[in-house]
């Protein structure tokens, strides 16, 4: 009886722990962050690209930059706890000053 | 010339939608983190649609019965209990992503909220279900879904070098972060195999009546339609590769995907993004709501037609309106769409089991198939695929432990 | 006296002979008309298999696709509907030796 | 048809009736003992915790608590064997569905909710 069971089971526990285990994903390590700030910086400055030619609308680029000034708290937040050694600080604040400053290349294109 | 016209209609109806939420970030993802390393998944992927499509509208047109139908009658309900199951809840997340995938459209055309369009969105395509019949649902979605052909005008404004293109399509083992590469590869198959998709396909034989007389066209729509759809899915590649990997841009949010097309075509590529995004997305969400109604009615004896009025089929009609409804609600809540597209294709391609091995055995089953049994090529294609589905699902779990953050 | 029972819980039940070994489980009944146009059926035969967990997911069919592509064994036993005694439906037993009831039908595989 | 197989050519098949409206699917095959006789073949049964006992005790018992939840009565159909008229890809049975209770939940859903909701009722769709 339990033998017929088992394939299911064993499925069963993998879809399960598989959505657990992606849940629990967090990330949170400095050289990740500081990837994904890198990419944030990239992606709002081809954004303000995008706004100052009028490829993309305000609203549309208004947008972004909620999600990028969201990645750049998040940034803001590991700088700034005891989580990283002070090597990694400066990495950080490198990169969050970068997307800072795209940020605001991003407002200067105007609504 | 008019024969060309009606096949090219048949396999551009055929097929459905050729890009969806899934296919469109898992291959700019693959595309801006790979370049063109990751081609090789995309086609892969189509190549096993094709060959798992051909396998069940040759099924269905043969046997007059569907994939789950014969899933249920030749291996009973215990075996059956599990694709039932596990096809229900994966398509379910599909289905939600797919729900997502429209309201983030709306929400980057209009500037409202993605949540608030959850429910209108989900009304909408329950009306369609209600009113309209299986030709307008397969007909309306391929046909608006061909506006996804601007990401192939994209790729070619950016004038590839095709060489390098071409040597995507080989597989090679990656450079750096190979968790993540094996993620990618594996989230790219799940969004091009997806089991929903065959069980709307070989419904859809059932619904338009297929006999022994469509088995030619049904190779030749899964045959070009795959090729179609998987060459889509290498643009959208191509032009995550030529436009975010030298920026490395990683895709975090959806918001990212719409500029994606700017640099190739300005602001129409803005404006065909996300129409691709929200006409693609919404397409798949009446395929996914009705492979679904299908799964379950099939499997239990229903009474099943889209073409049915929906009070000669109330369970069935029930069941996809609930489905929409339940799959709006996660959106409802604002949950990262993205994770879940993510999420919902690894485990698609984890459950491919449960469809692919029970096709090798029924595809050369005489009693089923009769003279139309696989021959040698289909059933090395068939039994390899089964190879790789459990491959997938054993290294599915780990792979999404160290490459899905 | 009549007694009703229950086909689809009576597959996989394991059927043992009278000395209590197993012979194989129940994967098959095979009903005849009694009657031309009577419409009513009877078992006529049970048919038994010794496969494992691929046989109990896929009835007998998988198995004998599966023995058939990949020379798998899997021993097949008709039994007469005389021959079986289900008075004890979850344990049901041979009333005969296996030798004398295997000798006494013709050769399995006409299943159609 | 002369010998039939019930595992592989009843059990689990699309059942319909003289309409060839689906009425679900064999859950079920009852056989009847006689004394110093061939068992009978004596009816098909469609139904959800038929269907349900199948799958194991713990989805009995499932099925059962939610239906005692819903205050549904668990239906199970019988339909004598004499009723079928073709074994082939599907049951066909020589009988209306609506005599008997396997469209039950079918009827109810379109009585209590696909009735009420505009464009659920009326010809074929166009």
């Amino acid at each position: 009886m339990m033998a017929r069971h088992s394939p299911s089971l064993l499925l069963w526990i993998a879809i399960l722990a598989t959505t657990l285990a992606s849940a629990g994903c967090g990330g949170g390590d400095a050289s990740k962050e500081i990837e994904t700030l890198q990419s944030w910086r990239a992606t709002i400055d081809l954004a303000a690209e995008a706004r100052l030619h009028g490829w993309v609308t305000p609203r549309y680029a208004d947008q972004l930059r909620d999600k990028g000034r969201k990645a750049l708290s998040q940034g803001d937040e590991l700088t700034s706890s005891d989580q990283v050694t002070p090597a990694e600080r400066d990495s950080l604040s490198i990169a969050g000053a970068g997307l800072r400053a795209a940020l605001a290349r991003l407002d200067r294109t105007g609504p | 010339m008019k024969k060309i016209a009606e096949v090219a209609l048949g396999v551009i109806t055929g097929i459905g939608g050729f890009l969806e939420v899934g296919s469109l970030a898992t291959s700019v993802q693959g595309g801006a983190e790979f370049g063109f390393q990751l081609g090789w998944a995309v086609l892969l992927g189509s190549i096993s649609l094709m060959v798992l499509m051909e396998a069940s509208g040759r099924l269905a047109a043969v046997s007059n019965r569907t994939l789950v139908d014969q899933l249920r009658e030749r291996f009973g309900i215990r075996f059956f209990l599990l694709p039932l199951i596990v096809g229900f809840l994966v398509s379910l997340l599909v289905l939600s992503a797919e729900i997502g995938g429209v309201t983030l459209a709306l929400q980057m055309a209009t500037g409202i909220r993605f949540q608030l369009w959850a429910l209108p969105i989900a009304f909408l395509a329950w009306l369609l279900l209600w009113r309209g019949t299986f030709g307008l649902v397969e007909k309306g979605a391929s046909m608006l879904g061909l506006v996804s052909v601007v990401f192939a005008i994209g790729a070619a404004a950016l004038h590839p070098r095709w060489t390098s293109v071409g040597a995507g399509l080989l597989p090679t083992p990656p450079a750096h972060d190979s968790a993540r590469y094996w993620y990618l590869a594996v989230s790219i198959l799940g969004a091009s195999i997806s089991p929903y998709l065959i069980m709307f396909y070989s419904s859809g034989a059932i619904e338009d009546g297929w006999t022994h007389d469509h088995l030619g066209i049904n190779r030749v729509t899964a045959v070009l339609g795959n090729l179609f759809g998987g060459g889509l899915a290498l643009m959208v590649l191509v032009v995550g590769a030529l436009v975010f990997l030298p920026r490395h841009i990683h895709v975090d949010a959806y918001e990212q995907l719409a500029l994606v097309l700017t640099p190739a075509l300005s602001h129409p590529g803005f404006v065909f993004f996300l129409a691709t995004l929200g006409i693609t997305c919404f397409g798949t969400t009446l395929e996914i709501a009705l492979a679904i109604a299908y799964l379950l009615a099939q499997g239990l004896g229903w009474q099943w037609s889209e073409n049915m009025r929906p009070s000669q089929d109330s369970r069935f009609s029930t069941t996809y309106s609930l489905v929409i409804l339940l799959a709006a609600i996660p959106i409802l809540l604002g949950v990262n769409v993205l994770g879940l597209t993510n999420i919902s294709m690894v485990l698609t391609a984890a459950s491919l089991p449960v469809t692919v091995v029970p096709m090798v055995l029924l595809m050369n089953d005489r009693d089923v198939m009769g003279k139309s049994v696989n021959g040698v090529v289909a059933n090395v294609a068939l039994v390899a695929l089964a190879v790789m589905s459990c491959a997938i699902l054993l290294a599915a779990l780990p792979l999404q432990l160290l490459g899905g953050g | 006296m009549t007694r009703e029972l229950r086909v689809d819980t009576l597959i996989g039940r394991m059927v043992r002979d009278p000395a209590g070994h197993r012979v194989g489980r129940i994967r098959e009944l095979i009903a005849e008309i009694v009657g031309p146009g009577s419409g009513e059926y009877v078992v006529r035969e049970f048919h038994l298999s010794t496969g494992g967990l691929v046989e109990a997911l896929g009835g007998t069919h998988l198995a004998r696709v599966l023995s058939q592509r990949f020379g798998l064994r899997s021993n097949r036993v008709v039994i007469g509907w005389r021959d079986l005694d289900l008075s004890d439906a979850a344990g049901p037993r041979l009333r005969r030796p296996l030798a004398e009831v295997a000798a006494a039908l013709p050769p399995p595989g006409g299943k159609r | 048809m002369k010998g039939i197989c019930l595992v592989h050519d009843v059990l689990d098949v699309q059942v319909v009736d003289r309409t060839r409206r689906k009425m679900g699917r064999v859950d079920g095959i009852v056989i009847e003992l006689r004394d110093g006789e061939p068992p009978r073949v004596a009816a098909l049964l469609v139904g959800g915790s038929v269907l349900a006992e199948r799958v194991g005790r713990w989805m009995l018992a499932l099925t059962r608590g939610v239906l005692r939840l819903l205050r549904i009565e668990p239906a199970i159909t019988r339909i004598a064997f004499e009723k079928v008229r073709v074994v082939g890809s599907c049951v066909e049975l020589d009988l209306d569905a609506g005599s008997t209770s396997a469209l039950r939940t079918e009827r109810w859903l379109d009585a209590h909710v696909v009735c009420r909701i505009p464009g659920g009722t009326g010809a074929e769709k166009k």
